[in-house]
């Protein structure tokens, strides 16, 4: 056991090797252009408790468009030029929640073989059914306040459909991958891919309504800045 | 001495002659030498070796990179130290030889001793044996002999024992001062071992100087090299008519890798077969010893040469490039040619027989379908598929339907009405063209017309109770499910049944709202079953359908039959049985309707249309189409080719022939009634293609039984039901036994629709299946698609049952809703999990349910005892992915484990099957009588 | 123009016209035997089949009748006997002049003359044998033995040919029933060849090359041999295509290529045509104008011949020895008899007793 | 020193006992050379000039004999590989022309096969012209005209042996004739005539072509009766009467000549 661990440590430190010390952080912005669409209202009658949760009724997490004029939860991250590199799975696992009959977050990006921790933190039935089609689907019933569960995809695949069998307005999507070198633009519509060893890549920034946009980029071993910008249908 | 004798010529001059006829023999002789040993598989072979040289040199580059190059050296380093230490101790070494050897004669005379002492005694034995029987006195001397060589025996044996013991002894003394260099060289070897591996597999492939001899001409009858491979296969026999032998295989002489993994990328003739766990594979159903390589792709498995294969090029690219490269042509006088590559699969159905598809073989397959989409099996007898179904509607009431106009204008051509039907074309073909055959086609057509109406009975029809709603009628054609087989005009749909266009130029609004109300009504053996329409809905359906019009059609002309075309006609067709003064004279005396029924009559006679269609009046007439049973084998010569300038080749005959079926009377001289008569299917090049591979795969060569794939007991039934599920077009909607039902992905919402009936079996007690196909009732209240009544017999009923049993592996039992024996307190631990996972969120419709979308509605579990197999509930919630994957029903016991650990101890097992006991006693609330739950469920008396 | 030679070649090509012009040109050859063996005329027609074949094998169907591997033989044979008979006729023609101006043959100039065996003859017959032997290996080399597919009792090819020695045979059951065709004019071959040293009985012109003084007995060998053998053969290989219809040379074997067959016995055309009246129902009756023409064939002629142009020979043969010459030359000429009634006359059967399968 | 060992070879009892005689161009040692050889035996010492021309021969007897020999060693080495049998006969055929070393010897045995036909007419063609059949040669011929048609039944019975559709269909319509013999043949006139008490004596079952084939059609039995006569009967035949043909040949005065 212990040996194991030796030769891990010493392969880890070979790919560290492998990898230049010199390593850039690539950040962005994701713009939006044009109208952003109506906030939708969903229906959550059926569910007493998440009515309960949102007793105004619950907004439409599809498009969400940040008061700067970016868009939130676009994934992005590496598409090619870091073919031939192998890259181990982090232990420490990608959370994802069910609250106040919401999946948080709502896209998120996962290494291949990483741990996916689901987490169901409202008092009623949530169901997580993933719709993967490289890796083996699971479909989770979680009645249980606080029950955990942990599932891992073994096959990359941009992106995977998250959803809940019993509420419908609830859907996540999750980009695995087989590298660490992606992001999701956040409330102020960033994005930060790091560690970026040098090199051309192209890029792929993916919104789950606006589709997805690519972009070849050259990194040096400083920081650089990109930008998307998607546009209201 | 006689005088000399004369001479006839100078004899100096033949010596030149002489020479040169034998250097012109010699040569001639080195020449047959010369090109005997030279061999197109040899060049083959060599080209094979430098490629797998290539390729295991590059694996060799792999297996040094991989090497610990540091290791290497340490090892080294430390077994030429061993090696110096152990010089230092050569004087000690020495000894210990010596006495080693020393006791080497003592243990040699020990063991003869022994030896010489065991032949002694048996020898005895076998004396004192003999003389005993015999009552020899001599006995008793050899039993004394006996007992006196037994202890010398024991003696010799310890004596030998003790010396092997010392030897060994001295031996291993002697050898541990090697072995630590035999460990480190061991050590060494494991490293080295991938890497000499391939070398020695480098030099096994390698060309040298010895082998370059070994395949020398004339020495090559030794041990060359290069050898002919080939596969004697014991199952198979080539069929030399009425003589088989054994079939031999020698493809592989060329095709050397086609076995083995990791030549997908070579250049032909070394690439690995495709699909590898399919064919050829050890592992594979169709492994290479067995199976070799002519069975399916037929060609001279004999051959070792390029055009005596018989290789047949796919298309005329490749024929021009085959000629370039390997001067190929074509041998004519060779039959099983081989079968080019797209049509491949018709050999597959020389030992899949009596099965409705062929798995994997999807372009056969296809073939299949069309043809009985198309009716093939209508006309033509195909010895395997006897059983199909009429491929045209029943026409024995058609007068009821459509009227006579219409026919004349559909019949002139199918397509101007539909362009979507399968209808082919019968009239007006390029074999009829000239003015006197265009009026007799037209003569035809209206004959046909007033035959199939004056023989028409009719059927009571009922008007529509209201006038319908076309809107509404819409919005339920899309919603019922009729999509599944029927496309509209705009809206895709299934194409197993005819596309809905143009209804309102077709029939009448009486007829289509009885045909939707009950089709048996119109048509006993429609394939059409009623979906229990209520009449408004069918009201509704039928404005909607009839809102459809095609109005040029209905503007187009319905040609009239010229008089003197019907007579001449008539005459033409009466001239086989009686004379012409006769014929004349019964002309006369008949009405121009009754010369059109006449002729309608023999023209559905002449062009078969009673194959197709149920025709009143031609009951027990035999189809006029040519039987087929064994058309890959038919005498090329037999297929007449006329004046078409096409290869000839029975494939090219047949795609040429289903593409013109007419084409080959071109630049004949015939009469009308001998013309040909296939009509004109309007067939797409990928519909000839497939077809063209299901006619070549139809023969009656008989392949050995054990090589067949003969159908067991259940396999049997599994086809049978799948050809009836064919037949019924389950698939419509249903996804079930590999195949995704069309309407299911024409459905967004994969909970509104039908249900997927993979491991049905398995899932249903039979008794309830059997009733609910009989009598189907809704399951799923919230899906709009409605399951129809087939009005299936019983025998039709069984089959799809045992379909469903046998395809999921179950036995067939047709006990009623047996319940599951168990204890009160686990049905309360049911009851109380059934809360706590909160099943009745979607298990329970109601109103809050159903406004969440379809999608979210789980089945009535008050249904569950009458209809599930206690087993397969079991299952289910342990595991609904395993057994529906993509289902929308979660696991609660993700990984075996429990979510509630407080009921039943944690155990998921016990609370899975608490909850399965629990359904199977569980009634679900009625809300209107303000009853909860936990009332209706009478545990009580339930579980005693 | 090459086109429209070929055409013309294959519309007057019929069996008739190439039967009766290469009788033509035998007769040619016979009565011109001086003329026909100079070097000119050889070279000539030499040059005239050469080219024959030169354009022949521009058109590829008949590259391909011609270089069927079981065809070679018969091509080299054209080429190989007709070199052969204008040979030993110019070698005879030249005796001939000798014997006229009174001189010895060339043969019998040497007569007395005997040479060792070895070498002269020995040396002779091992070169000729090495030539032969390469020859053979080249032909073995370039041509490969025909293999076609595994026989099929059930298939047949259409045509059927029998091995190309028997196809004048096989040429001849177009006019003849089997039995005549196949069994009787085989025997009488044979026989006839058998009886050639019997029937030929003039000792002049043995040992050496000679025509004018043995012409008939040439003349009739040549003809049997050139034009009721050889001629047949070609015929039946070259020129006969599926159903055994004629075809040109130059004509692609159609297999459904359909001729009339009209041809009528000589019963129907003498009771039916001739007479208006229907056929007798006997069969004796009905054949008996066909069994007299028939013996009659084979007694008048003899009688006839004995008393005026086979005088002598009648003579010196004595009876029995006259009609068995008479009676092989009677059913020797009897087959191009047959073949010009036929195409005459779409003659079927002199004598036709299917009850019997006895038709003449 | 050469000519020393060439002399000690020469002059070894063992050479001397094969050879006899020197290789000198003395007269003697011709003569000796065609005497004391059993092949050169065939021929007379001296012959007369005019038949030892190829002019007058052609060569065309001789060459009958030589492919002959030609096609029996060829004949021999086929025999090796092939099996008479419906079963095996095609495949044989077929492992000649695809991998059977020297598989050329089955064109070697076929061309020779129509050579032979070919060198015999043309034999019996120049024996014609040049009278060679007059006395006292007359049986000679009719041993000659024998062996003319063996020859051609030897060809005939080895079409059938590659057991492919022109073999089969070859003999199938020569053999069919045979149907039609003369009261043998069923089909024949006046085989309808043999007949005992009413029942037919010559049927398809009995004719003379069913015995040729040993069946109804050409089929297995006629496979092996094939092969048997086409590899020891006939050619048994031939070799007798070609001992007979040659040994006239020097009993009637040698290659004919002139009287």
């Amino acid at each position: 056991m212990k040996k194991k661990v030796y030769f891990s440590a010493a392969f880890l430190t070979l790919l560290i090797a492998a990898v230049p010390a010199s390593a850039a952080t690539l950040g962005g912005k994701i713009a939006f252009e044009g109208r952003p669409p109506a906030i939708e209202k969903v229906k959550t009658d059926a569910d007493p408790k998440c009515k309960m949760a949102h007793p105004d009724g619950l907004a439409s997490d599809q498009v969400i468009v940040n008061p700067n004029g970016t868009l939130k939860n676009v994934f992005v991250y590496v598409k090619s030029g870091l073919e031939g590199k192998a890259f181990e799975a982090p232990k420490e696992p990608v959370v994802f929640d069910q609250k106040g009959c919401q999946y948080s977050p709502k896209v998120f990006g996962i290494q291949v073989n990483q741990p996916l921790e689901i987490v169901n933190s409202d008092d009623t039935l949530h169901n997580v059914h993933s719709l993967p089609t490289q890796s083996q689907a699971f479909n989770l019933g979680m009645p249980i306040k606080g029950m955990k569960l942990k599932k891992t995809f073994t096959k990359p695949e941009v992106m995977v459909k998250i959803k809940c069998e019993v509420h419908p307005w609830m859907s996540a999507w999750a980009g695995v991958l087989d590298h660490p070198f992606f992001g999701v633009s956040n409330e102020e519509g960033q994005f930060e891919i790091k560690n970026l060893p040098p090199g051309q890549y192209v890029i792929e920034a993916w919104h789950e309504k606006y589709g997805s946009q690519t972009q070849s980029v050259t990194v040096t071993d400083k920081d650089a800045e990109t930008a998307f910008t998607f546009k209201a249908a | 001495m006689a005088k000399p004798s004369p001479s006839l010529y100078s004899i100096s001059k033949t010596f030149v002659w002489f020479a040169l006829v034998s250097l012109l023999l010699l040569g001639s002789l080195i020449a047959i030498v010369l090109l005997d040993h030279h061999r197109d598989w040899k060049n083959w072979q060599k080209k094979f070796i430098a490629l797998k040289l290539e390729k295991t040199e590059k694996e060799l580059k792999a297996a040094d990179e991989k090497l610990d190059k540091k290791k290497i050296q340490d090892l080294r380093l430390e077994i030429a130290r061993t090696e110096s230490d152990l010089k230092a101790h050569q004087s000690e070494r020495a000894a210990r030889r010596k006495a080693a050897a020393a006791l080497e004669p003592r243990l040699a005379r020990a063991k003869a001793r022994a030896q010489d002492l065991k032949q002694f005694q048996d020898s005895y034995k076998y004396f004192f044996e003999e003389y005993r029987v015999l009552g020899d006195r001599r006995a008793a001397d050899f039993e004394k002999k006996l007992a006196e060589i037994a202890p010398r025996l024991t003696e010799a044996k310890a004596d030998l024992e003790d010396l092997e013991k010392e030897s060994e002894a001295k031996k291993a003394a002697l050898e541990a001062f090697a072995q630590k260099e035999k460990d480190l060289q061991k050590a060494l070897d494991q490293i080295l071992q991938e890497k000499t591996r391939v070398e020695k597999k480098i030099a096994n492939v390698k060309p040298s100087l010895a082998k370059d001899i070994l395949n020398a001409p004339m020495l090559d009858f030794l041990h060359p090299s290069l050898q002919i491979q080939q596969i004697a296969l014991d199952g198979l026999e080539d069929d030399y008519h009425f003589a088989k032998t054994q079939k031999v295989d020698r493809c592989t002489t060329c095709h050397l890798a086609i076995d083995q993994k990791g030549f997908e990328d070579a250049p032909q003739p070394f690439r690995t077969h495709p699909k590898m766990d399919l064919y050829l594979g050890a592992a594979s159903p169709h492994p290479v010893e067995k199976f070799g390589c002519t069975v399916c792709h037929s060609g001279n498995g004999h051959s070792v040469s390029f055009i005596t294969a018989s290789h047949t090029p796919h298309d005329e690219a490749q024929a021009k490039e085959w000629v370039k490269k390997y001067h190929w042509r074509e041998i004519e006088k060779w039959d099983a040619k081989m079968l080019p590559i797209q049509h491949v699969q018709a050999a597959c159905a020389k030992c899949h027989r009596s099965v409705v598809e062929v798995p994997q073989a999807d372009k056969l397959n296809r073939g299949r379908r069309l043809a009985a989409r198309y009716g093939c099996f209508n006309c033509h007898k195909i010895s395997g598929f006897e059983d199909r179904w009429k491929a045209g509607p029943d026409l024995r009431r058609v007068g009821s339907k459509v009227d006579r106009e219409w026919v004349i204008r559909w019949l002139q051509n199918p397509r101007d009405f539909r362009s979507s039907t399968r209808m082919p074309q019968i009239f007006h073909l390029s074999n009829t063209q000239s003015p006197d055959e265009k009026n007799r086609d037209d003569a035809a057509i209206e004959a046909i017309a007033v035959y199939l109406m004056k023989n028409s009975e009719t059927v009571e029809l009922s008007v529509p109770p209201a006038i319908g709603n076309a809107e509404k009628g819409e919005t339920f054609v899309k919603q019922l499910g009729c999509l599944g087989c029927h496309s509209l005009p705009g809206i895709k749909g299934g194409d197993a049944a005819a596309e809905l266009s143009g209804l309102g130029s077709k029939v009448k609004p009486e007829w289509l709202y009885a045909w939707l109300k009950n089709p048996r009504h119109y048509s006993p053996n429609t394939r059409m079953p009623n979906l229990r329409l209520s009449d408004e809905e069918a009201a509704d359906i039928t404005a909607y359908l009839l809102s459809n019009c095609n109005d040029p059609f209905e503007k187009s002309a319905a040609p009239k039959a010229r008089p003197e075309a019907v007579d001449q006609m008539l005459l033409d067709s009466m001239q086989g049985t009686m004379r012409h003064a006769d014929a004349q004279k019964m002309l006369a005396g008949m009405t121009d309707e009754e010369k059109l029924e006449a002729l309608g009559k023999k023209s559905i006679a002449h062009q078969g249309c009673f194959a197709c269609h149920a025709i009143k009046g031609f009951e027990d007439q035999k189809p006029i189409g040519a039987e087929l049973s064994n058309e890959s084998r038919k005498d090329i010569h037999q297929f007449d080719f006329g004046f078409v300038d096409i290869e000839h080749s029975r494939r090219a005959f047949i795609a040429q022939k289903l593409r013109d079926p007419r084409g080959y009377d071109k630049g004949k001289v015939k009469a009308y009634y001998e013309k040909l008569r296939m009509p004109q299917f309007h067939l797409s090049d990928e519909e000839i293609e497939s077809l063209t591979t299901f006619v070549l795969s139809l023969t009656d060569e008989s392949m050995p039984l054990e090589m067949q794939k003969r159908p067991d007991l259940r396999e049997a039934g599994v086809e049978k039901g799948r050809l009836l599920v064919s037949k019924l077009n389950c698939n419509a909607c249903h996804a079930l036994d590999g195949k995704t039902g069309a309407l299911r992905a024409l459905t967004e919402d994969p909970g509104a629709a039908p249900p997927i009936l993979d491991g049905e079996g398995a899932k249903v007690r039979e008794k309830w299946l059997h009733e609910f196909l009989k009598n189907p009732t809704p399951i799923r209240p919230w899906l709009t698609y409605r399951m129809p009544t087939f009005g299936l017999s019983d025998e039709e009923t069984k089959t799809l049952v045992e379909y469903f049993a046998y395809l999921a592996h179950e036995n067939i039992s047709y006990k009623g809703a047996e319940v599951p024996e168990t204890s009160p307190e686990k049905i309360e631990a049911g009851k109380k999990l059934f809360g706590q996972l909160q099943c009745a969120k979607c298990h329970e419709v109601n109103a809050d349910s159903a406004a969440m979308g379809a999608s979210f509605l789980a089945p009535d579990l008050t249904l569950a005892k009458k209809r599930l197999k206690p087993e397969w509930v079991k299952k289910w919630i342990e595991d609904p992915q395993t057994l529906q994957e993509g289902t929308m029903m979660p696991t609660f016991f993700a990984d075996g484990q429990t979510p509630i650990t407080d009921v039943l101890g944690g155990d998921a097992k016990e609370q899975i099957e608490a909850i399965r006991d629990y359904l199977y006693r569980y009634e679900a609330p009625d809300k209107t009588k303000g009853e909860t739950r936990e009332a209706k469920i009478p545990i009580a008396n339930q579980a005693a | 123009m090459l086109e429209s030679f070929k055409n013309f070649l294959n519309s007057v090509s019929s069996p008739v016209t190439i039967f009766t012009s290469a009788v033509l040109v035998f007769a040619l050859f016979v009565t011109f035997p001086r003329q026909a063996t100079s070097k000119p005329a050889g070279l000539a027609v030499l040059l005239l089949v050469l080219v024959f074949f030169g354009i022949g094998l521009t058109d590829e169907h008949f590259r391909t009748i011609v270089s069927t591997p079981d065809n070679v033989p018969i091509v080299g044979l054209i080429f190989l006997f007709g070199y052969f008979t204008w040979y030993a006729m110019r070698k005879a023609v030249i005796n001939d002049r000798r014997i006229e101006k009174g001189e010895p043959t060339v043969e019998q100039a040497e007569t007395n003359e005997k040479v060792l065996v070895f070498p002269y003859l020995i040396f002779i017959e091992f070169v000729v044998a090495l030539a032969y032997a390469v020859m053979l290996v080249l032909w073995s080399i370039f041509l490969k033995a025909p293999l076609e597919e595994p026989a099929n009792p059930t298939v047949s090819p259409n045509p059927s040919k029998a091995p190309w020695y028997f196809l004048g045979l096989q040429e001849m059951l177009v006019y003849f029933d089997p039995w005549i065709a196949g069994v009787l004019l085989p025997t009488f071959i044979i026989l006839g060849l058998c009886a050639i040293p019997y029937l030929d009985r003039d000792p002049a012109g043995s040992g050496y090359y000679s025509f004018k003084g043995r012409k008939p007995v040439i003349i009739v060998y040549l003809f049997g041999f050139w034009i009721l053998w050889i001629l047949l053969i070609l015929t039946g290989t070259f020129l006969r295509g599926p159903n055994w219809n004629f075809f040109g040379p130059f004509e692609v074997w159609d297999v459904h290529k359909v001729v009339p067959l009209v041809n009528v016995n000589l019963s129907e055309l003498i009771f039916i045509k001739w007479l208006g009246v229907g056929l007798p129902k006997l069969w004796f009756l009905r054949e008996a104008p066909g069994i007299l023409t028939v013996l009659a064939y084979l007694v008048i002629p003899p009688a006839i011949l004995a008393k005026t142009v086979f005088k002598n020979v009648f003579k010196k043969l004595g009876a029995v020895r006259y009609s068995i010459l008479v009676m092989l030359l009677l059913v020797m000429v009897a087959l191009p008899i047959k073949m010009y009634l036929r195409w005459a006359f779409n003659l079927k059967y002199l004598v036709a007793i299917p009850e019997f399968f006895f038709n003449i | 020193m050469k000519m020393n060992i060439g002399k000690f070879i020469t002059e070894s009892q063992l050479y001397k006992s094969m050879f006899r005689h020197g290789y000198s161009t003395s007269e003697r040692d011709r003569a000796l050379s065609v005497m004391t050889n059993v092949f050169f035996h065939l021929h007379p010492v001296k012959v007369r000039k005019s038949g030892a021309r190829f002019g007058f021969t052609w060569c065309a007897g001789g060459l009958s004999f030589f492919v002959f020999l030609t096609l029996v060693v060829s004949g021999i080495l086929l025999m090796f590989y092939y099996r008479p049998t419906v079963e095996y006969a095609y495949n044989d055929i077929m492992a000649l022309r695809e991998h059977v070393p020297f598989g050329i010897m089955r064109e070697l045995h076929r061309w020779g096969a129509h050579a032979m036909i070919i060198t015999v007419w043309l034999h019996m063609f120049r024996v014609f012209m040049t009278g060679s059949y007059k006395p006292p040669r007359e049986f000679n011929w009719v041993i000659g005209v024998i062996l003319l048609v063996l020859t051609m039944l030897l060809s005939f019975t080895g079409y059938l042996l590659p057991w492919d559709q022109l073999a089969m269909w070859a003999i199938t319509v020569g053999s069919n004739m045979a149907r039609a013999t003369p009261f043998l043949g069923h089909e024949g006139p006046g085989a309808a005539l043999l007949s005992l008490g009413g029942i037919q004596l010559v049927h398809a079952g009995s004719d003379v072509r069913f015995a040729l084939l040993g069946g109804r059609f050409v089929g297995a039995a006629a496979l092996l009766r094939f092969y048997i006569l086409h590899c020891v009967a006939i050619p048994t035949a031939v070799v007798v009467l070609m001992s007979v043909h040659f040994w006239r040949i020097r009993k009637d005065g040698g290659i004919s000549g002139p009287l």
